[in-house]
């Protein structure tokens, strides 16, 4: 396994913009601090789109958990093989240096620590590194949580990419997530439009980066959350 | 003892009410749906049903729960956007559903097939699914006891037979396949190509040992699989390979 | 895996002759309890003898736990290949049909119950099929247990082959064992030159061949164990 | 990060006092003889070793035993008819012995790499083996409680590694080298060859990502696959294939 050093992005001073990331320049950020070499598991919607910012050069391999190390990208006319999907079960192409492994193999590979990083959505996540996505917790809904809990807690880091406030504006980062829980402490980051966030077990969270949001403002929509800025 | 059956009536034949069944794929790849129309055909009811998933659409597993043959699925991931005969079933309190995180279904089964009793998984400690288990800290972290997943069957798509019932499967559609063959007491295996000489030894993925009977059936994947050859043949690269990255892909729009 | 059928030889009735069994005769009835398209595993020594008697017709596949299905004879000259070994580390030769599978793999093979048949040696069978085989418990020796607790619990039918009697003439088949054991209620008939004997948990050992012996002296020298003839 | 190096001393240089270090090789076969004696010049002791035996002869893994550079050993299997030197560190009381059936052992790491906390194996149990250790009964069976098995270093022989850290093995050399490649934290791989090319994905035993150093070492391994693949293009059998039965063998006689 590649021992990767995120130190240089960790060790980034806070800084900020007056405007809110689009997903796509959120997506650059993200693929930016992914060390060379990483072996990266994407999940599916938004955090896929970080693969169209990782550069040949970076020699990132993309696992999927249904039994692929080495996948490309979207497979269009003749390369479609229904026999070659990735965890979204879309059609993708092989690169060189791939290889196949059943399902065991793969969650093994996933549980044992093996991938420096996951990317992930999330409906919440507390300041402490819980992860909330996979049930609303709605009464009645069917519940189905595929890979979710396996990715959450599987990567040597797991990074949320998400939008900081629901569409009707409501809060995401919690100090305790409402939602039910994916996952216990397993986020490290969170790459939100607005926010860059370094999360510990301690629950202070370091503010990195802030995009059309100030300081003062992300203390008072989470007025029960500690915040530091990074290099401060 | 190792047989090769012509069709998949015969192949599901054995498969009793009540029985356990293991059923391989994700998405489509890997799912065995001629064994699952000729499990639909057999009539046999009152099943247990691992799969990933519990059905899409009007066809195979979706089918089988339709017509409530399907007495309780375990699975990671039953909802989807066509799940509806899953969906209508769970609703009517007509289906069991024991809902398993991905990883754990995998390794649940290989437990099984590996004579496991039971193993500490860090999957899903302190959420709703590891509710009423037994949790351990070990070395400062937390798991979950989970036990073995059995089947009386197993049905699975593989690429391709020996004639010693040695298997190869094709690119992601291994998926479930080699652990669901450990697993079951009966593992019944469709291919694409039923084979006249060994497979390399080297290259087969589950050894005869676990295959009890074999069906030869083409699908979409030996199409796929010749035009691959072919092209190898030729010195072309195979079609599935990308020729542009991501990010080659992203600049271009 | 093969529905094992050993029936056939389960109702043979007790029989008996008048010369002890030499080793290639007993490796001979043990080769023709094994059903046709069996998995088998010979443990190290004296059981290896008994693939001499499985014909080809049998198609018995032959396993060996340092990761391979379908090993053939010995190899000799040319065959021989650093590479390719039976756990008794002798250079065998591959035959059509084989597999091979890392360690992992094979020992879950085994432990699985995917194995028909095991034979193995022994010190010591107990009435009620404990075995002891990997340790005289002497005092200062250096332990080793290799795959021998593993193969022990393995297979679907675990049978001892043996001597009935030590060369100094004590006995082996035991009401308890006074070795180390190597497994608890494993060993399910014993193979010796003897007697063949069929073992359960209850303790009563069914006679179904003795070869020099009769059922009294068999009885005299194993006062504490129950006998009863096959088919009686 | 994946490296290739030139030489087995700058392969094993990373591996310092008191690091544990998984073996492969069972026999000869897959055993990093130049791994080892590249450990044996580093100079670096007091290591823990998991390998299968303790050492044979006067060479490898038995000469860092007698130079009491290994101050604990797990193996299944160390009283050998030439394993003098670990029976004498042994009785002088100067190296510890973790004595593990040798399925456990497999299972063992196979559960470190697999990131499962512990395990109930049927192996072992009711014997000196077991004691200490938790016991447990789950469906009328008796199960042990073992623990996973974690290396700093695997030291490991594969058949060969493409550019992109994929390997394959050779034969029954292929033993213990994937489990211990994916329960270490550093996998140092020996290699016959070392390819230009990407290994076929279908092929790959041994994923890239569970391998760090590559070091290129061509032995007898090598001559026997050349001799294999001729007789393969010129259309002869392989020449490990038997061409006679056990049967026949023993009739002849």
């Amino acid at each position: 396994m590649s021992e990767q050093t995120t130190e240089a992005a960790d060790v980034q001073a806070f800084h900020s913009t007056d405007t809110p990331l689009t997903q796509d320049e959120l997506a650059r950020v993200i693929a930016d601090d992914i060390a060379p070499g990483s072996f990266v598991n994407l999940g599916i919607g938004q955090p896929t789109t970080v693969s169209n910012y990782l550069s040949p050069e970076k020699k990132v391999t993309l696992h999927t958990e249904n039994g692929m190390l080495g996948f490309g990208p979207q497979a269009t006319g003749d390369q479609v093989d229904e026999d070659l999907i990735n965890a979204g079960k879309i059609p993708v192409t092989e690169l060189p240096g791939a290889s196949y492994f059943h399902h065991a193999d793969s969650f093994a590979m996933m549980r044992g620590g093996h991938l420096d990083v996951c990317v992930l959505g999330a409906y919440q996540v507390s300041a402490t590194g819980d992860l909330a996505n996979w049930s609303t917790g709605k009464p009645g809904a069917i519940p189905a949580v595929g890979g979710a809990m396996d990715l959450a807690i599987g990567a040597k880091d797991t990074y949320v990419m998400m939008d900081l406030f629901t569409k009707k504006g409501d809060r995401k980062l919690m100090a305790e997530c409402t939602f039910p829980l994916t996952g216990v402490g397993c986020v490290s980051r969170i790459y939100s439009d607005r926010a860059v966030l370094l999360l510990d077990p301690s629950g202070v969270v370091t503010v990195r980066e802030l995009h059309g949001l100030t300081f003062e403002e992300l203390q008072e929509r989470h007025p029960d959350v500690r915040f530091e800025k990074a290099g401060a | 003892m190792l047989e090769f059956v012509d069709t998949a009536a015969e192949a599901v034949s054995r498969i009793t009410d009540g029985a356990t069944v293991l059923i391989g794929g994700f998405g489509n790849a890997g799912q065995p749906m001629e064994l699952i129309d000729a499990l639909m055909d057999s009539g046999a009811t009152g099943l247990t049903v691992v799969n990933n998933n519990a059905g899409q659409a009007d066809a195979g597993l979706a089918l089988l729960i339709k017509e409530r043959r399907v007495a309780k699925i375990i699975c990671s991931f039953p909802r989807q956007s066509d799940s509806w005969h899953f969906d209508e079933a769970y609703r009517a309190g007509e289906i069991e559903l024991e809902l398993v995180p991905q990883g754990n279904l995998a390794e649940r089964m290989r437990a099984a097939g590996a004579g496991i009793g039971g193993f500490f998984s860090p999957t899903g400690y302190g959420t709703q699914l590891a509710e009423g288990k037994e949790v351990r800290e070990i070395d400062g972290k937390h798991y979950v006891l989970e036990s073995p997943i059995r089947g009386d069957f197993a049905l699975i798509k593989a690429y391709a037979a020996d004639p010693y019932g040695n298997l190869v499967y094709r690119k992601t559609a291994r998926n479930f396949g080699p652990v669901m063959a450990t697993a079951a007491a009966h593992t019944i295996v469709q291919v694409d190509e039923v084979l006249d000489e060994p497979l390399n030894p080297e290259h087969v993925v589950t050894p005869g040992i676990y295959v009890d009977t074999v069906v030869g059936i083409p699908t979409g994947s030996g199409v796929k699989e010749r035009e691959e050859r072919e092209a190898l043949t030729a010195g072309r690269p195979k079609p599935c390979m990308a020729t542009k990255t991501a990010a080659e892909l992203a600049a271009q729009k």
